[in-house]
């Protein structure tokens, strides 16, 4: 499994996710610089955290427009896996391969931890090597969190199954709709996520619940 | 040379965290009668043309492929002598 | 545009007098020269010569600091110091303080606050990996204060979040003292390879002087001379000093720097922080012996028609000047360019041993570089202490108090020792996977995955000891910041400091410099522990009061095997609690005193040097003899809250003491030289051993448990309460004031 | 009941790292005569009085205690029909 690390000026989790990927047993991975458009030596596009751009104007949104994100539609509707993590997520967003929008958390505040993350969805390429209802520990770390869509998005979301992580009410950190914090495209091989799995993949960082995303995608692969 | 101004207000049905956050401070501070507080952005710009309709025009698709997200956003265009 | 005074008039008028420099220093300027300087001159004088360029006022003091040892790659002089860690790997590290830009606009003072450590750190061939900040606001009684801190912490936040460098740890203390002088102390560390460490000096006659960075604009003009003069209501019409944080290019500037250090064809490189283009340009001519001409009209502009005085003074942020080798110029500006960042030559290195500015053909200043650079002034200031008052005699209060419990709840919320989660979680602590152990502990734990090994790093300082005895405070500030990271497992390697004080032109204030920083170095000549850079700030008053002598330490340890890192909390059920050191009535300074008598007063805690290493050393080896479950240094609300804070919502403390003190003086005293471990039980004849051995009292006090917390006292009860309550009382105590108000 | 529009754009010499961010984006999306991109706040609100006198000194207030930073920005004040 052969993965881009997309990296725009602003990235900032990139090392990390690089690290993490090669952790996993049958995984490569490589840097792509956002102007170099040729993705087609891939087989995972992965869309790292930071502040693309600074986060100005809103988070994700001049990322959302560069030359890359036409390519990385194309890899998405082709069938390709794209993960999307934080920034990586906004990104997704701003592209309008996910549905809904990303808002200031609700006490208007950057927040840094680790919290209590559900797996809704176990039916897909990034989470079938977890159950349905398992409860993990993955670190967040954002400004921006706060998925918001309309009742008829959501519904949708609901009957298709493409949520695929929540925080649990009473532990909802951002104010997420319905806690929505991970997110499928209605193809399943598109996911963007809020939580940081790729910082939760060592016993000294704290948590290893990240690893089975990555574990998962792999299986997805070689399948 | 023309100055376009682009206002982006988040939908009516949108919740602005931001908008209750700082109406509650006004509050605070004894503006109590303030209701209804809504933040959004200004975006200006200066556009080396004397053409409105082509400025607006300009505007209206920057706004639309960049400046305001449609999923929540709305936004007004006003174009001004510079 | 109002034409420029001419040097005539600069003397006549005494106009250097708005710049900060008095008649003795212009005077000497123009003996240096030879001539009377023109405007521009006199500007590049005025910040050279300032406090915080020149250490004009703190010089003498800072020769006190030891800043040798096998280990030091690099002490003072340079952006920050570097001390090796094996393995053909080293440390760079140091601390700078954003005080009065934050007074005045706090978002924007403690974001490029952290924007100029970073870049600090990374002029030396670095890659930042922790930052860590020290805070000193007013009461947050008051709105004022409130609005100041969150701002500098959001600022904080946006800068280190954005740039992706991980806040780690830090300090906050409020006191009435800092009310209008808030202090901002930001600690940057990086790593480097040997063979990558990169310096400021300009050398090879004719070649490039490249820019790097955001274009320059009218930003921050007076911002080192701002820094050196005492706040007042005029401040505000200096207000033009602000200048604005950009991290998006600070990290663009950072990866485009580490890039270029790649090639090799970097010959020396400086940041422009305070003094911008002048103090890089200058100090990179003058470290180099050699010389620099710039052509200022190369120099990327933001504001249309700027002056000489106006490009070479601007503090216009995210902005770094190379020396590259001649004929690789263009390798180097296509890194620039990839990293979207404008650039250019704006001038060479000579031989004349100058500074020589050019404007529209015109040469427009021409300094020696040793009269900018080492001719500076330096002022031996009179020291005497203040007039003593007469105090109660002892500094315990009369009473002792009916509720223990209740005092235990009062010390845990209250502000300074309650929990900071409402601050650091603003901080993204984790980024770069390397925190083992993020704010919340004793030290920050950072794992260094290319040399299999971990830093301990902690940033520690209690002005309550230094204004009550300048000399023990000192010698307290490092044997505590020491100890911190010796209770994660490290061996204390290094320090940087930031020394914040009031006017040194006031006796009683250079006393307290002198003395705090005679302990300090003290305490660092004892410990083996090398001073390699620092920071001084000066003229932290408002009002003609000076807020209480304010010396912070940013403490580095190493921790050789991973398995030695070492948690500040409870572990295991049925572990043993040990008390190690020795515990005296000692309440002067102490947080119980201030809420039992509403002031600070009498003696701080004494500090013996000798027990304290042995402790520190004891400590040490039972934990890398893998006796420790958890360490914990005792500090601010002594032994009681120590306890709290070490227990988690499921491991708590029962523990009872024999003690002839009072039960408040006992619990609450703040004795230094303690610590509190707690081990597996059938390791307790070993520690015992280790602890005898090295003459350290110690004593085993309970044991770890769950849900009640106890504390027994001569055989009474004293404190018995659900751990889940006393926790939110910590928890809650700080947080609190913003949530609620 | 009056609406009252606070605009509070940066000072002119004031670094406008947004707006730099952003017409960077809009040259690279092909609108590349655009100059001097400048970003701000509106902030708009709901006050129950009729007095246009009266809204403007509040509106002032509220912008030099809260809604604009004085060191750093400038406001100007709109007040409209509701
Ligand atoms: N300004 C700050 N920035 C980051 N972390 C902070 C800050 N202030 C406090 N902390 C973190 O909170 C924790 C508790 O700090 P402190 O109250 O000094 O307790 P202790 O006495 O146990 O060191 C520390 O780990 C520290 O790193
Ligand atoms: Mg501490």
């Amino acid at each position: 499994m052969h993965c881009a690390v997309l990296v725009f000026p602003g990235s900032n989790c990139d090392v990390d996710l690089y690290k993490a990927i090669l952790q996993i047993k049958g995984a490569t991975a490589e840097y792509v610089w956002h102007t170099d458009t040729d993705l087609d030596r891939f087989d995972v596009l992965l869309i790292p955290g930071g502040f693309t751009y600074g986060d100005y104007l809103r988070p994700g949104a001049l990322a959302g427009v560069s030359p890359v994100i036409a390519s990385v539609k194309k890899a998405a509707n082709s069938g390709k896996l794209v993960l999307g993590i934080c920034n990586g997520f906004q990104i997704l967003i701003e592209a309008g391969l996910l549905p809904g929008a990303l808002l200031p958390n609700q006490s208007l505040q950057f927040i840094c931890d680790v919290v209590p993350v559900k797996v809704v969805q176990s039916k897909s390429p990034f989470t079938s090597s977890y159950n349905h209802g398992d409860l993990l520990r993955l670190p967040i770390a954002h400004g921006s969190g706060n998925y918001y869509c309309d009742e008829v998005t959501h519904q949708e979301l609901e009957s298709n199954g493409q949520i695929a992580f929540s925080f649990p009410p009473e532990n909802n950190p951002n104010g997420s709709l319905a806690g929505i914090t991970g997110l499928l495209n209605e193809q399943r091989n598109v996911l963007g996520m809020m939580p940081h799995p790729e910082r939760a993949v060592k016993q000294w960082l704290g948590s290893t619940d990240g690893l089975r995303l990555f574990q998962s995608m792999l299986e997805h692969h070689t399948a | 040379m023309l100055k376009g101004v682009i206002t982006v207000m988040l939908q009516p049905n949108v919740l602005d965290v931001q908008g209750q956050a700082v109406q509650g401070a006004l509050k605070h501070l004894g503006f109590e009668s303030v209701e209804k507080v809504r933040i959004g952005r200004q975006i200006e710009m200066i556009l080396p043309t004397e053409d409105r309709e082509a400025a607006r025009l300009q505007l209206r698709e920057m706004a639309e492929q960049l400046l305001a997200n449609p999923v929540i956003e709305d936004f007004q265009i006003d174009i001004q002598e510079a | 545009m109002p034409q420029e005074p001419s040097p005539q008039q600069i003397a006549e008028q005494t106009i250097y007098r708005e710049m900060g420099l008095n008649p003795d220093e212009y005077n000497r300027i123009v003996e240096l020269l030879g001539r009377q300087p023109n405007y521009t001159e006199t500007g590049i004088f005025a910040v050279m010569w300032s406090e915080h360029c020149s250490y004009k006022n703190s010089k003498p003091l800072l020769k006190l600091f030891p800043t040798e040892g096998p280990q030091v790659l690099q002490g003072p002089g340079e952006g920050a110091g570097i001390v090796d860690i094996g393995d053909g790997w080293a440390v760079v590290f140091k601390v700078e303080s954003h005080n009065h830009p934050t007074a005045v606009e706090p978002y924007q003072g403690a974001a490029t606050g952290v924007g100029g450590i970073l870049r600090d750190i990374f002029s030396m061939g670095a890659r930042p990996i922790a930052l860590m900040n020290s805070l000193r606001f007013g009461t947050l009684d008051k709105a004022h204060n409130r609005y100041l801190l969150s701002h500098a912490v959001s600022g904080i936040a946006a800068y280190g979040n954005c740039i992706g460098v991980p806040t780690v740890g830090g300090e906050v203390f409020l006191e009435t003292c800092y009310d209008e002088n808030p202090l901002v102390n930001v600690f940057c560390l990086g790593i480097v390879k040997h063979d990558q460490i990169q310096h400021g000096k300009a050398s090879g006659l004719g070649n490039p002087v490249l820019y790097l960075g955001n274009a320059t604009g009218r930003d921050g003009i007076h911002g080192a001379t701002f820094a050196s003069e005492e706040l007042s209501e005029g401040s505000a019409s200096k207000r033009p000093a602000v200048q604005v944080g950009d991290p998006f290019a600070g990290k663009r500037l950072l990866e485009a720097c580490l890039e270029i250090y790649q090639t090799g064809a970097v010959v020396s490189v400086q940041d422009m922080g305070a003094a911008g283009l002048t103090c890089s340009s200058t100090e990179m001519g003058f470290k180099g012996q050699t010389g620099i001409d710039l052509n200022l009209d190369k120099v990327p502009k933001r504001a249309e028609s700027m002056t000489a005085y106006e490009i070479m003074l601007s503090e216009s942020q995210e902005r770094m000047l190379f020396v590259i080798e001649k004929g690789r110029e263009s390798e180097v500006q296509k890194i620039c360019d990839k990293w979207e960042l404008p650039n250019a030559i704006v001038g060479e290195v000579t031989n004349n041993q100058h500074l020589s500015l050019f404007q529209d053909g015109q040469q427009v200043a021409n300094l020696p570089l040793d009269a900018c650079c080492e001719l500076t002034p330096v002022y031996q200031r009179e020291a005497h202490p203040p007039e003593k008052e007469t105090l109660p005699k002892s500094s315990s209060p009369e009473k002792e108090p009916k509720n223990y419990l209740e005092v235990l709840k009062q010390l845990l919320v209250h502000p300074n020792i309650s929990d900071k989660s409402w601050v650091y979680q603003q901080y993204d602590s984790m980024v770069g996977t390397r925190t083992a152990q993020g704010p919340g502990g004793d030290a920050a734990v950072i794992i260094l995955e290319e040399c299999q090994k971990a830093l301990a790093i902690s940033m520690d300082g209690n002005s309550r000891y230094v204004v009550l005895d300048p000399y023990l405070g000192g010698l307290i500030t490092v044997a505590e910041a020491a100890r911190n990271v010796v209770c994660a497992g490290a061996r204390p390697l290094a320090l940087t400091d930031g020394l914040n004080y009031g006017s040194p032109e006031k006796p009683e204030i250079f006393w307290q410099m002198q003395e705090s920083v005679r302990g300090m170095a003290e305490a660092c000549e004892f410990l083996s522990l090398p001073v390699t850079g620092g920071n001084v700030s000066l003229y932290n008053e408002s009002r003609g009061e000076a807020i209480y002598p304010t010396p912070i330490i940013g403490m580095v340890g190493l921790i050789e095997n991973l398995n030695h890192i070492t948690p500040s909390n409870f572990q295991s059920l049925g572990d043993q609690i040990w008390l190690l050191g020795e515990t005296f009535a000692e309440l002067g300074g102490s947080c119980y005193q201030e809420i039992s008598s509403g002031r600070i007063f009498g003696n701080a805690p004494k500090l013996e040097l000798d027990r304290e290493k042995n402790l520190q050393e004891a400590v040490l080896v039972a934990i890398e003899s893998g006796l420790v479950s958890s360490a914990h240094d005792l500090s601010l609300g002594g032994l009681a809250v120590a306890l709290v804070k070490a227990s988690t919502e499921s491991f708590t403390a029962s523990v009872s003491f024999e003690s002839a003190l009072r039960a408040d003086e006992f619990l609450f005293s703040e004795s230094q030289s303690r610590i509190l471990l707690s081990i597996p039980n059938q390791f307790s004849a070993l520690l015992q051993s280790i602890m005898s051995e090295r003459k350290i009292p110690s004593l085993l006090i309970g044991e770890v448990v769950s849900d009640q917390f106890r504390i027994s006292f001569n055989d009474e009860l004293l404190i018995q309460d659900q751990i889940q309550s006393l926790k939110a009382c910590w928890r809650d105590g700080f947080r609190d004031y913003f949530t609620k108000t």
